[in-house]
């Protein structure tokens, strides 16, 4: 059981590098944000199955903590600098 | 009982695996920054979920298990507000270009 | 050798190759972008080596307060076109690629070479456990074995707030730190930061009080409230308290000033150990939010 | 313990990346983030020496964990006041470079006012 459930980490882990590879390279900065959501899912379901496996069972909180702070990255990238955006007049979408 | 449980783990998990290997073909194959966007918070997301499901039988008490659970849904709520806040500003920089 | 070293070898390629474009890449943002991952994929290295209060910890500060830091401040500095810095020339390059190899050939070595019977004070930690009641090491060497870490990194928490504050303009000297954030009220954002704060609270609370006994503790729960605070800052929802408020001032002096308190008492009554107080929750949600937020000014 | 040999090398390349980094990257904010992979890879060492020496049934020595719980927020609270610092440095003299001493054009806040 264990050596699957190992094995599906890798799986997931090799998925998750190969996304990032793929993001980073991305053309523009709004492909590059998509790696913090890749990190969201792709590296919370990672850390569940670690857990399990190492019999970590603390780690389904490090999961929950990531979760939870899923959208952060993203939020600033939307709201960029916003001072000196707002100053000069290109604020981003979420800004009035 | 015990095999019934870890049945249900290795089919889940295997199910899980292939949405994230769907999330990232999504990613190398798509043309555009919201079609990926789209393979990224759909695919990856669903995998989670079933990541999640499988781990389930696998967790030591209630409290695990809705932790988990509650795990996938804050993974869903934050998808969809990341495609929301992202996709509109990929199209207000296209719009500008 | 096993899966489980494969899996290990593949994540330690994963999280330096993020490393090494980190470090490589031309553009700034993107730099930043890839260190944040990269904070969060050292968080997995910790749950692996199982020492998973670093990992709430990096998670935590790298996942909430610091990415939002580093990506604004990154944002800002790049948005006005300033790129034109030189870079040094081949010869300093050359010897820093030679020095920076030799350090990690030198520590590569020493890990290869700890010795068998560490010398370690795990036993000890967990023979007092009994003085404090609690069952997490980690949280009884940080509050009471070395509360005076504990202590003295609030000090400096506070230092780099004071300073933080120091450097506003002198217009907004005493006033609010930054700009007032707004956001189209029927928009995702005002959405997300009216749903995600309850939630977060909760998980902060449960994080902070698990730490008693499991993974967790005041720095974590208390980033991650602040991270909460911080998403109604930057949805308009609320706003950054003014410097001058003597409210806030008292408050922030008041997680050192209560740790002083609580050794001072213990001296007093002749008890060999720090208590652990719950009241140091808000204090460090304090300390750990204030500065993030005032240096967006 | 594959473990800590795999992540003992990843820690000591990450120093050696962010001192490669610190070095050679002329931007400050390059040179913030490298110094927090310095940081990264000298607190990871401390969890190798840490689960090197696990004992008492507890998988990672506390007391290493207890200093790096730390090193992480101060090292958070350093990187704040940098960042504020950076801001400013850019505010005032227009550019964020440190070399050439002379700001390009002086912002409406004179330097040291």
């Amino acid at each position: 059981m264990n050596d699957f459930l190992i094995a599906a980490v890798g799986f997931i882990l090799a998925m998750l590098a190969l996304g990032l590879v793929s993001i980073l390279r991305g053309p523009d900065n709004t492909d590059r944000m998509m790696a913090a959501q890749l990190i969201g899912t792709a590296g919370i379901a990672t850390l569940l199955l670690l857990g399990t496996v190492g019999a970590v069972p603390a780690a389904v909180d490090v999961a929950l903590t990531l979760a939870l702070l899923a959208t952060f990255a993203s939020i600033a990238f939307v709201k960029k600098g916003l001072a000196s955006l707002e100053a000069d007049g290109a604020g981003s979408a979420e800004d009035k | 009982m015990s095999l019934a449980r870890d049945m249900i783990t290795i089919i889940a998990v295997s199910a899980g695996a292939f949405f994230f290997l769907a999330g990232t073909v999504g990613l190398l194959r798509f043309p555009d920054t919201l079609t990926r966007l789209h393979a990224l918070t759909k695919a990856d997301n669903l995998g989670l979920g079933l990541v999640v499901v499988g781990l389930l039988p696998q967790a030591a008490s209630l409290r695990e298990g809705l932790k988990l659970i509650s795990i996938w849904l804050l993974g869903l709520l934050a998808g969809a507000t990341v495609s929301q806040l992202i996709a509109r500003t990929a199209r207000q920089s296209e719009r500008a270009k | 050798m096993s899966v489980a070293t494969i899996f290990e070898i593949a994540l330690a390629a994963v999280v330096l190759g993020l490393g090494i474009w980190t470090t490589a890449v031309r553009d700034t943002y993107s730099a930043t972008v890839g260190f944040v991952v990269y904070g969060l994929l050292v968080a997995l290295i910790w749950v692996r080596l199982d020492a998973v209060d670093v990992a709430l910890t990096e998670a935590a500060i790298s996942g909430g307060l610091g990415g939002v830091l580093l990506l604004g401040a990154a944002a800002r500095v790049r948005d006005a076109g300033f790129m034109a810095a030189e870079a040094p020339g081949k010869a300093a390059r050359v010897s820093a690629a030679a020095l920076s190899m030799l350090t990690a050939a030198a520590l590569t070595v020493a890990v290869f070479l700890l010795p068998d019977s560490a010398s370690t004070l795990a036993p000890a930690v967990v023979a007092h456990a009994w003085a404090t009641g609690l069952t997490n090491p980690v949280t009884n060497v940080l509050m009471a074995f070395r509360a005076m870490d504990t202590m003295l990194e609030k000090v400096v928490l506070l230092l780099a707030l004071v300073g933080v504050w120091s450097l506003a303009r002198d217009s907004a000297w005493g006033g609010r730190p930054g700009p007032r954030h707004q956001a189209d009220p029927n928009g995702v954002l005002v959405f997300l930061a009216r749903l995600l704060p309850p939630i977060g609270m909760v998980v902060g609370i449960y994080i902070f009080w698990t730490g008693a006994d499991h993974p967790g503790g005041a720095f974590q729960g208390g980033a991650i409230l602040a991270s909460m605070w911080l998403l109604a800052i930057m949805a308009g929802l609320t706003d950054t308290p003014p410097v001058n408020r003597r409210r806030l001032r008292l408050l922030l002096v008041a997680g050192p000033g209560l740790f002083l308190v609580v050794g001072l008492g213990g001296l007093w009554f002749g008890a060999a150990f720090l208590a652990y107080s719950p009241a140091l929750a808000k204090p460090a949600l304090l300390l750990a939010g204030t500065p993030e937020r005032s240096a967006q000014q | 313990m594959t473990a800590v040999r795999v992540f003992g090398v990843c820690a000591a390349l990450a120093v050696g990346l962010g001192l490669f980094g610190l070095i050679t990257n002329p931007q400050p904010l390059r040179k913030i983030i490298a110094f927090n992979i310095l940081g990264s890879g000298v607190f990871l060492l401390f969890g190798i020496v840490g689960r090197h020496g696990a004992a008492s049934g507890i998988g990672n020595d506390p007391v290493p964990q207890a200093l790096v719980i730390t090193g992480v927020v101060v090292a958070f609270a350093a990187t704040a006041l940098a960042i504020a610092l950076l801001l400013q440095l850019f505010q005032r003299a227009g550019s964020a470079t440190l070399r050439n001493g002379a700001p390009r054009s002086a912002g409406s806040d004179p330097p040291g006012g």
